[in-house]
């Protein structure tokens, strides 16, 4: 019961992390139907210029205490932003309506962004460690509950909350959810969707570059090659998801979460398998995805 | 209010209208008439700037709106209430109206109080998604959304498309009152609506304006009726 | 006589997609021709000597050179021409596109591989490992093609990269069999007399191999480009709907373009080993193989015949040369960037890629003097 | 013309009473097509027999493209049959439809941007010879396709721009280039979805000589969607009206024109006679 359990608990964590990286993938997937292979490359870079912050402010001052990973946390998003306006403006934007374009566009934006990682942070392997206020752990009965796993759990939730009720309440989300569907007629009726698209693509971006920043206590590291692995699994998320749906992406990332736990303890080396498979089964039932508009 | 002039729109490598020129006076209806495929939406399309290949001149008071894309468009005031009503199936009736909403100012939630008094089926069905009404509630909403802004003139693509013949005669009626207001370009084959509604025709067939006149006259004539309506 | 007419005019002024079809069509269509068409007819007499000169030059190039380490490039050059042919059958031909092709390459590089390491006699497992590469490559592109095929674009994208990546985990944890992440090298148990004359730890031998090997699939490609499957799949590429309404199984076509394009790519797996000598997972199997081909094919010209085979040469050259610049500053080991650039910039500014701009340049030249 | 018409109509079909004998081509009973809350078709039972030209006529909106889409295959029905010379057909894919004989041209044109016009219409050719997976033959080898799709460019005078790319051609050329993949198909039924929208006042009339020129030979049949009255009355033998998805009449053009039905449901609405 307590193997369960802890399973259950580790599968949350990393399900809720994914679905940070996966939710911004989702929504320009959903908004503007393009499927950007960049994202992981971004995510990337976002996770590199987080740690790189974090560490070195945590190097220079340690009397900032447990801040520096909160300015990691803020440095992230803000290359998020920069770099979700960038790629947007000069690349997807241009090939806005065909899905091969898009396709290539940003897998040529994958590799430019990729390789300036390496550029600016060196092909290795870079040590991150969990910042001290989140280290340890607290039991519930036999269930050892690390407090880095406890955060990320919160942290996302609380995204999540923020998402759904955005899009469910705000002006901005109901904008966005009405041009998902229509992006001609959002425009007949004042509002300008290429705007919305940036905002959203920014946006995406930051979340992702969050999520990538706080990928690297959680594993122990940050590499060059985690952009592609963890794109991997995003998109798979997305897949199931469905198009477009934040909850979806929300519930297909906790399945694959939990999925990759239990693997990871019974046959790790099947963990990336069996979730090829699930997305595979609900692609092969409902193209759209579990939670997708059937359009 | 509206003016083209020898309009000619291309769409991929078609050249679909080969020179359009109509007037809308202001506080008139005019109605655009023509069979299938003569050009009729591909004109009120143009007008809301759809279509990157677009070479005349559109004058929204006596402002060149050639160009420019469709939200600035919309914004100078121009309502469009497209063919298949296109209503956001996933948002309520009431998102619906939200999203179209420019401010939400006293002004507008006075102006989407008289619509809900207008079409007193929308306050019925405000929580329910868009993709569940009727095809008559979903032609309302269309309107009702179109004019939640301040909108002088309404270009509106054959509302009775579809419709059941008691849900047009409503959408007639509303027409009737919206008139007083503001001014509307329309688009309608069906010739009972046309014709108690507009002021002013005009006839396009293969992508031109080939006649135009007093809506009365073609009451009376019924030979240009069968030309260019393909009635019989 | 009218149709003869309309027959030979038509090659002249064909479209980007067959681009490539215009070019070597049998010469006795054009005899009795009345109205003039002497362009075309030149650059036919010309574009063919020029084929046979290139040809020729490419047979003579071991003689001129005896440096291994050109021989080796223009031999891995001529492999890569071939993966980025296939890949061009895909997005070029059928208006798909796979990140999953690399698996195929793999596949083959594998499969000779493992057939060198365990059975050394030569050539039984030099024929076992081409014959075995075809099977697997076939009986999995049907399958995959089956699963994703039926999908959207881009869920065929998303399933391809799926696939292969697991085909990567198979060959980074299967340690026994595969030496895992490390990969292995088959060197010495290479034949020095296979079949009794080909020596292949020499350049030139594996050199001549491969040249044979691009020219013959070449061939058959183009063959199978102009054959009536081969235009009908660029018909689909064109509008599939349409294609189907024709009475054509849109989705047999799409298999068939997907299965051949798979086997290819696996025998250019099998050669690359052979020039190699050496496979791990990165180095074949890798998703970083299937964008280097589609660098290839997108910056040498989708949907041209020449266009793979000369993105794989500018690919392949300024990326060694680039590498080699690497001493004046480690940016240039990170040349990966500037063919992202280039590749976005051709995406954006030149969709056709370097073979289908000329081609348009020229074609418009054409225009201009015909009128 | 009205009356030249109807001589050629009733001397094709030579009375009603006659076509209970003739065999029905295609038939649908109770065909629906619902999108979401909208019935697109609803409840249409309709006959066509062989090497007859029926016309389907109706206002904007009355669900003839919809119905045509249910008989070739694009779209599948919400309930109904379709049969094809007795046959269940609702449920085949259009590629099976095409091949048993069903062949349909587009409303909205719909051709190979990037092939040649030859090269369009070949494949047609290509198609009804069933030439499906021969992949190592050069596509030249089989001339007599390019000749072929050479005498159906002819039929529609669309032979000049043989070599060009369909992307070049103006809209009514590629109307014509539509008709002329159609008829390379040669398939038992045409389905035709206003062949003449779109064009230009000179191009119609050749449009309607090549109709009217199969029509003659009657070894096929015709179901066409027009919106030029004028012209469904002069070329049809029978004709359906469709409104609102339903079927409103069926009959001869004669019986057509004097309903009073289909008179109020093209001006406007039936509700007009209920005030009456």
């Amino acid at each position: 019961m307590e193997l369960h359990l802890t399973l259950v608990f580790n599968g949350l964590a990393t399900g809720m992390l994914i679905f940070l990286l996966a939710a911004g993938l989702s929504l320009i997937f959903g908004l503007m139907s393009v499927l950007n292979f960049a994202h992981g490359a971004l995510f990337m870079f976002g996770a590199y210029m987080g740690t790189w912050v974090y560490i070195l402010i945590g190097g220079w001052d340690s009397n900032l205490g447990n801040l520096n990973f909160f300015i990691g946390m803020a440095a992230a998003a803000g290359i998020g932003i920069v770099l979700g306006y960038l790629v947007e403006r000069f690349t997807v934007r241009q090939v806005y309506g065909n899905h091969l374009r898009q396709i290539l566009i940003t897998t040529g934006v994958m590799l430019v962004v990729g390789e300036l990682v390496k550029v600016f942070w060196g092909p290795n392997v870079i040590r991150v460690v969990q910042p001290e206020f989140l280290t340890g752990y607290f039991a519930v009965g036999d269930v050892r509950l690390t407090y880095y796993r406890v955060f990320i759990i919160i942290f996302s939730t609380v995204i999540l909350a923020l998402l759904l009720f955005m899009l469910k309440k705000s002006k901005l989300g109901i904008v966005v959810r009405a041009g998902v569907e229509n992006s001609e007629m959002i425009q007949a009726l004042g509002i300008n969707v290429r705007k919305v698209f940036t905002l959203v693509f920014i946006f995406g971006t930051m979340l992702a570059c969050i999520g990538g920043f706080m990928w690297g206590p959680y594993q122990g590291q940050v590499n060059p090659a985690m952009g592609l692995d963890l794109m991997l699994i995003a998109f798979i998320v997305v897949a199931i998801g469905g198009l477009g749906s934040v909850a979806g992406s929300a519930i297909a990332a906790v399945l694959v979460g939990l999925s990759e736990a239990y693997m990871a303890y019974y046959f790790p080396p099947g963990s990336l398998a069996v979730n090829m498979l699930i997305m595979a089964a609900v692609l092969l039932i409902r193209p759209t995805g579990l939670f997708g508009a059937t359009r | 209010m509206l003016k083209i002039k020898d309009l000619h729109t291309h769409i991929e490598q078609f050249h679909i209208l080969q020179g359009v020129n109509l007037e809308v006076p202001e506080g008139s209806v005019t109605v655009v008439l023509g069979r299938n495929g003569a050009g009729k939406t591909t004109t009120i399309r143009s007008v809301m700037g759809f279509y990157p290949n677009v070479k005349g001149d559109i004058l929204f008071q006596d402002q060149s709106i050639l160009q420019q894309p469709p939200y600035t468009i919309a914004k100078h005031g121009i309502g469009y209430v497209p063919e298949d009503q296109d209503i956001f199936a996933g948002l309520t009736v009431e998102e619906n109206m939200r999203v179209a909403m420019r401010k939400e100012d006293d002004k507008t939630r006075e102006r989407q109080e008289w619509l809900l008094d207008l079409f007193p089926d929308l306050k019925l069905a405000w929580k329910r998604k868009g993709g569940h009404l009727s095809g008559g509630q979903k032609q309302m909403l269309s309107i009702a959304r179109a004019l939640v802004n301040d909108t002088p003139l309404l270009l509106v693509d054959e509302p009775s498309k579809g419709l059941a013949p008691i849900m047009v005669e409503k959408v007639m009626e509303a027409m009737n009152v919206i008139r007083e207001t503001t001014t509307i370009l329309l688009v309608e084959q069906n010739f009972i609506m046309a014709s108690q509604l507009g002021d002013y025709f005009y006839m396009i067939d293969d992508g031109q304006t080939v006649f135009e006149g007093e809506m009365k006259l073609l009451q009376e004539d019924e030979g240009l009726r069968k030309k260019y309506l393909g009635i019989a | 006589m009218n149709i003869k007419k309309m027959y030979s005019k038509s090659e002249a002024v064909a479209g980007g997609g067959t681009s490539g079809a215009g070019t070597e069509t049998p010469k006795g269509n054009r005899a009795g021709t009345s109205k003039p068409m002497k362009n075309p007819f030149q650059s036919m007499t010309w574009q063919k000597a020029a084929w046979i000169i290139s040809l020729l030059i490419l047979f003579a190039v071991p003689i001129l050179v005896s440096k291994n380490s050109t021989l080796f490039m223009l031999t891995n050059i001529f492999i890569w021409a071939v993966f980025a042919m296939s890949y061009n059958l895909l997005l070029g031909y059928t208006g798909i596109i796979s990140f999953g092709h690399a698996m195929f390459f793999g596949i083959g590089a594998y499969c000779f591989a493992l057939m060198a390491r365990h059975i050394p006699q030569g050539e039984l497992g030099f024929l076992f490992a081409f014959g075995l590469t075809v099977v697997i490559c076939f009986l999995l592109s049907l399958v995959v093609g089956l699963l994703s095929l039926r999908l959207r674009d881009t869920f065929y994208a998303l399933i391809t990269l799926a696939v292969a990546t697991i085909f990567v985990i198979i060959a980074e944890q299967w340690r026994t069999m595969t030496m895992g992440n490390d990969g292995f090298n088959f060197t010495a148990m290479l034949s020095r007399d296979l079949f009794g004359f080909i020596d292949l730890l020499d350049r030139q031998h594996v050199y001549y191999i491969a040249l044979i090997f691009l020219v013959s699939m070449f061939v058959v490609l183009k063959r199978f480009i102009d054959s009536p499957v081969g235009r009908t799949l660029q018909a689909i590429r064109d509008n599939e709907d349409r294609v189907s309404s024709l009475g054509f199984a849109v989705l047999n076509y799409k298999l068939i373009s997907n299965i051949i394009a798979g086997v290819m790519a696996g025998l250019a797996g099998v050669v690359y080993a052979i020039s190699i000598r050496f496979v791990s997972p990165d180095s074949v199997l890798g998703v970083e193989n299937t964008i280097d081909v589609l660098l290839m094919t997108v910056i040498g010209g989708v949907g041209t015949m020449l266009g793979p085979i000369i993105g794989a040469g500018v690919v392949e050259v300024s990326s060694h040369y680039l590498m080699g610049l690497s001493h004046i500053h480690p940016i240039f080991e990170r040349w990966v960037i500037l063919f992202g650039i280039v590749f976005i910039l051709i995406i954006l500014f030149f969709p056709a890629g370097i073979v289908g701009t000329i081609n348009q340049k020229l074609r418009g030249k054409k225009k201009e003097g015909a009128s | 013309m009205d009356t030249s018409a109807s001589v050629k109509s009733t001397d094709s079909l030579q009375g009603d009473e006659r076509n209970s004998e003739r065999n029905k081509i295609i038939e649908t009973v109770k065909l629906t097509k619902s999108f979401g809350g909208h019935t697109a078709v609803s409840d249409v039972s309709l006959s066509i027999f062989d090497k007859e030209l029926k016309s389907i006529i109706g206002p904007n909106g009355a669900g003839k493209t919809t119905f045509f889409n249910l008989l070739s295959g694009q779209m599948k029905p919400t309930s109904g049959e379709i049969f094809y010379k007795g046959n269940e057909i609702q449920n085949l894919p259009p590629h099976k439809r095409t091949k048993l004989g069903i062949g349909r041209s587009f409303q909205i044109t719909n051709v190979f941007p990037t092939l040649t016009v030859l090269e369009n219409v070949r494949l047609a050719v290509q198609a009804k010879h069933n030439i499906h997976y021969s992949m190592f033959r050069h596509y030249k080898y089989y001339k007599h396709l390019e000749e072929e799709a050479y005498q159906s460019l002819e039929k529609v005078k669309l032979e000049p721009k043989a070599e060009h790319l369909a992307s070049s051609l103006a809209h009514g050329e590629k109307r014509k280039l539509e008709i002329a993949i159609l008829l390379s198909l040669d398939t038992q039924l045409l389905l035709l979805d206003e062949p003449t929208a779109g064009m230009s006042v000179d191009e119609v009339p050749q449009i309607i000589e090549v109709i009217e020129s199969i029509r003659d030979q009657r070894d096929r049949t015709i179901i066409l969607i027009e919106h030029k009255i004028d012209l469904v009355k002069h070329l049809s033998d029978t004709i359906a009206v469709l409104f609102h998805g339903k079927k409103l009449a069926d009959g001869s053009p004669e019986e057509i024109m004097n309903n009073d039905q289909v008179q109020s449901a093209y001006l406007g609405g039936l509700y007009n006679d209920a005030e009456d």
